[in-house]
């Protein structure tokens, strides 16, 4: 959680240069859109935490958490978002468009199209006797959407090995939950597919793992699918200069006042003997790989232009 | 009323934004049938600003947040248009049309044919076109040449907030679907960076622009360049930079592509006899050879060089800014092109 | 449901004029692809009976039951499916698309794409303030589309006036229910909108009459949609020339027993004193209504070959 | 190996249906992590015919029929073909392109480029297209354009069994993405009419044809007409038909669109001077000019007249016969578009 909160942050702060005073999309050295995950990290480490590369992850328009979480290399994401020749993709994709081959994550811009891909490389590893379980997130906004259906239904049909994960941050960029969404929670829809659905309130790490840590055994034993519907936040905008005006008054605050990451040292400190010092350590530690990364991304050199031409096919 | 007439009689300046926004007000104001749909369209105002204050002036009833469920607003738009509404669905980026595209060409643009035209689907559809800010692959597309490639779709494209008003208001009044192509970069929101130009001198007052007039921003004699949104603006700083150097090139700003006014382009290549189309839309099976054909099939001897085409590459779009920049269209390669064509065998001076 | 039955077997025995010895699809007075709805009809005239012709109601490729259920002009709907000029659309549409606006009736060759547009027309008379439910019809392959979600969820939340109808005769083409659908029923997904489901067994007519009375009743009151889930029976091959090779030996014999027509003229008898005499009636009122209608699309015109350039634009 | 040589040393007559099946059984016993998925591919043999036999000798695992969730199971394409299977998966109809189209042009298209060539995507799409017999508006198209126009998807297009073979025998051992597209009306299934031109000599051992390489089906030095899959049957009856009037055409078959053999035909044009080009899929914004302007953009020079088209008009499928045929590409039509061309302005006799 720490390393990608220090993430965000640290591209949060190199987003918004060359983009001042006038806030333009298209300036300084991280140009296009920004969705950062601050927040939603306990979503993507809970999970993630009982996944080994060999695991299959898609994700989604906001990927940097779960993309650390699952292992993906850290300099070449970074190298990616800055759009550098050492980026994942030398350059390509962007940060939208994470791919690491590596340890099986990719994603994709488009809403909830993470999903059948999924439900994909499920299949092959049934069909190839071969070991991984995939994972696919989605937004509680993307739960709407027709893929979903068809993605939990075929997976429910085929007893694939597929976890997936709603981040529910309430929000879809402006629209609400409540303004998208017939039901109370997406937990419920499990049924509709005849598979396991469990609710996990709270943005709590813990909870996540263990939720997720039953889901995982069941579909690494045979037992097929299940979705984990997780209450999260979303601390930051929906985009970096998203001025967020559709939030109600005082929302911000509270979300802040419950930051998954203090919230987690409290309690490690309270339940586990977890001191300053561990703190310190562990801080010290995702912030000098991040810091790593964003050099790294920094001082690599840019792709040739008409580097543009190539990889279109294999 | 051409652009250049509007800004002698107005002085009020519009984004294509704030003219797409002004436009869908008067029409909401002078029919109630009218309302909007989309994502993001209410409170936000629209990602790209084409709502912006219709939510506090109609409310959430006609100006309508939807869940992110592309299939079924645009089924809905459908049901509703044939129902006696004149519904105005916001597809966000013309990159999600797959999601639900099945709704928009095989029944939003079928069904008046299907039904022999006793059905009519009053809807439009806008949508945002384009990238140059490094939105990469999933976010920057044209996709021109896919909607007009299909039947029973008119598609509209607009270069400037005079057009934008003029073709929004003629889209809500037409019987049939209309696909409004606003490119993101002409939009006048500050944060996507803009082309000043496509800001211009808009009525107030409520005004229509005919579907299938192409205008000729700028006259010349010496070759036809041929765009749509972006490419128009490409296109006039070329002429700039090419009457320095002593080439009278005609602008043409085909406004709509379907229609598409061939006359207008085949007049001017007629005069010039020399074409280029300019395009942001993939290179191949798109706008920019359907244009060259258009002409060559009808008379080739008006060409008295091989026409060129400035068009995207056949490539996904790239994020990085190098890339992203060396594949677009740009005035440059419209200078080149025209080069290009003396050193070409089949250039023929006249 | 008599009319009905006899419109599909008179369009049936026409169907094949011109079709033998090879059958060619491309072959005889009535050109094309064939879904006939024998044995569905229960599902057409149990829900249709409670609509006016000012509701709304889109239906499938299997158009034909729920048209005539739904009041649409017999005589335009024959010269249709022949492709003559005094069609419902002048031939343009043909049997897939049959519209008829003064009794709203439309429908869609691509699987669960009038689902959108009934949310529409219900959405549309909401805001218009004006009287008129909209029924979808559906299949029960079709509910594994997105659309399906995507059309429950809006409906749901918009509170529209909509009953969602799943005719599911246990096939989608060659696939049967169980090869398709994780779930014993799509009644039980409506619990995925908040939205009651109602399952129907048996392809009998009253028990559809009298759950789609309960959900048309609601959507009329303002209590938003329904979906009504029946199981039903095709007696026929998915279109015409389809061998069934999939079908269980003995399925179509059990089917045919079952026939809802001859069903519900035995209970008609026993129950309310049908007699003989009152089916002959019945009987000669149907075919005499079928049997104008093929004169007419046979005796009239087609269309000039031009006219295919008409019609694309309003 | 032509076509014409394969017949010479094989005796053995294949519908493309067949063709199909047999290139994809033999690659199946190949390789294990090849197999089929989609709508009625299973027992029922795909309604096309181009699974046939295959559920009896691979079983359900391999020859897989799906819910019809058409999103879901190309987006499963895609995830399985990056984790190393190599799926193949059937669009029933290509006109169903609308329910699922983001996870093919988004995904499949695109992941290669996405991932910087990291990852590979080796999807064969195949789909049916085509009308002719009276199945109407949304399900007769054939949308070669809509696929061509956009990046990252080879498309191929065979017009016989010799070609559908050593075509998908390609497609399969190919790393991206390929759009298999078939004619119905050549498939060689008798419910459907067919083609017999189409149904010719395969041998039986596994061959490829490269992509890209278009066929000169026809030597001509008069008037060069091209084509693709059905077109290039009309052409060829159209070619037989001048030749009786002492016109000599050439017929070039393209048999990949993506990608494009514009050397040929403009080689081939270059020779006659003359280009027709027939195309079954919408006119405006689609093959036929693509092929135009590819000719005329590099050189107008050897377009001895204006180059014609006979294409689709832009008007959705109607279903009656009438209509429908008179809507359809056809030899006189062609045999029209070459007298057109005496009368033209723009026709030069060489
Ligand atoms: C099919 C599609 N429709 C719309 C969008 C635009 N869009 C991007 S993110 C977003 C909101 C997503 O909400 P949610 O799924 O809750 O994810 P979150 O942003 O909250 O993480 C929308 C509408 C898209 N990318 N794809
Ligand atoms: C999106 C889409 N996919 C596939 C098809 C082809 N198709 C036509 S009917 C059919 C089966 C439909 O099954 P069901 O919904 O149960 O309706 P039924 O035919 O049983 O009435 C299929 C797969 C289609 N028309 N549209
Ligand atoms: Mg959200
Ligand atoms: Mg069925």
């Amino acid at each position: 959680m720490l390393v990608s909160r220090y993430f965000e942050e640290t591209i949060e702060t190199i987003y918004l240069e060359g983009k001042k005073p006038v806030f333009n999309m298209a300036k300084g050295p991280i140009p296009g859109e920004m969705h950062l995950s601050n927040g939603q990290e306990p979503c993507a480490v809970g999970v993630c935490a009982h996944l080994t590369p060999e695991d299959v992850v898609t994700s989604t328009h906001r990927p940097h958490h779960v993309a650390i979480a699952k292992g993906v290399n850290l300099k070449k994401m970074a190298a990616e978002i800055f759009g550098k020749k050492t980026g994942l993709s030398g350059g390509r994709g962007g940060h939208m468009h994470i791919f690491d081959p590596d340890v099986n994550f990719s994603c994709s811009g488009i809403i909830a199209q993470g999903m059948g891909p999924a439900v994909g490389a499920a299949l092959s590893r049934k069909m190839q006797g071969k070991e991984g379980v995939a994972v696919s997130y989605i937004g509680e906004g993307a739960a709407n959407q027709g893929a979903f259906h068809e993605a939990l239904n075929l997976a429910a049909l085929w007893k694939l090995p597929v976890i997936f994960v709603v981040e529910d941050n309430a929000w879809g960029i402006s629209v609400s939950k409540a303004t998208s969404t017939a039901v109370p929670n997406n937990a419920m829809r499990a049924q509709a597919y005849g598979m396991p659905g469990y609710l996990v309130p709270g943005n709590d790490p813990i909870a996540i793992f263990s939720a997720a840590g039953e889901a995982i055994a069941r579909a690494r034993n045979g037992g097929g699918p299940s979705l984990i519907d997780i209450e999260t936040d979303r601390l930051a905008g929906h985009f970096m200069g998203d001025a967020e005006g559709y939030r109600p008054k005082g929302e911000l605050d509270t979300l802040r006042a419950r930051d998954p990451i203090p919230a987690l040292a409290r309690r490690l400190e309270s339940e586990d003997g977890f001191t300053d010092a561990d703190n310190a350590a562990i801080v010290a530690r995702a912030r000098s790989a991040v810091d790593d990364a964003i050099k790294f991304a920094r001082e690599s050199d840019y792709p040739a232009p008409e580097e543009a031409l190539e990889k279109v096919f294999a | 009323m051409s652009s250049v007439a509007a800004a002698a009689v107005n002085e009020r300046r519009l984004t294509i934004a704030r003219a797409m926004a002004e436009s869908i007000a008067q029409e909401m104001r002078l029919d109630p049938r009218v309302f909007v749909m989309g994502e993001d369209v209410g409170q936000l105002g629209g990602v790209f600003g084409n709502t912006r204050g219709l939510f506090d002036e109609f409310g959430a009833e006609r100006i309508r947040d939807t869940p992110i469920s592309e299939t079924a607003f645009m089924g809905a738009a459908v049901g509703a248009a044939s129902d006696g509404m004149r519904p105005i669905v916001e597809l966000m980026f013309v990159d999600f049309f797959g999601v639900c595209f099945d709704a928009i060409y095989n029944s939003m643009a079928k069904n008046i044919y299907f039904s022999g035209g006793t059905v009519k689907v009053p809807v439009v559809l806008m949508t945002s076109t384009g990238g140059g800010y490094s939105d990469a692959g999933q976010h920057s597309q044209c996709l021109y040449a896919t909607f007009a490639h299909l039947p029973g779709m008119k598609v509209v494209a607009p270069s400037n907030a005079y057009d934008a008003k003029g073709l929004m208001t003629s889209a809500i009044r037409d019987d049939s679907p209309v696909i409004y192509m606003y490119h993101k970069g002409l939009q006048g929101m500050g944060w996507l960076g803009t082309e000043p130009a496509a800001t211009v001198n808009v009525p107030e007052e409520n005004y229509t622009i005919p579907f299938g007039k192409a205008a000729i921003v700028r006259e010349g004699k010496d070759v036809t360049i041929v765009g749509v949104a972006m490419g128009v603006h490409n296109a006039l700083k070329a002429a700039e930079t090419l009457s320095t150097q002593g080439v009278s090139a005609e602008v043409i700003d085909l406004r709509t592509l379907v229609p598409l006014d061939r006359e207008t382009v085949f007049a001017s290549v007629s005069k010039t006899g020399k074409l280029i189309v300019v395009d942001e839309d993939y290179r191949s099976y798109g706008v920019s050879g359907e244009i060259i054909a258009s002409i060559a099939e009808r008379d080739i001897s008006v060409l008295k060089a091989a026409p060129q085409r400035v068009a995207y590459p056949d490539i996904p779009i790239p994020f990085t800014r190098p890339m992203e920049q060396f594949a677009l269209p740009n005035p440059e390669k419209i200078i080149e092109a025209y080069e290009k064509m003396k050193g070409r065998r089949g250039w023929r001076w006249m």
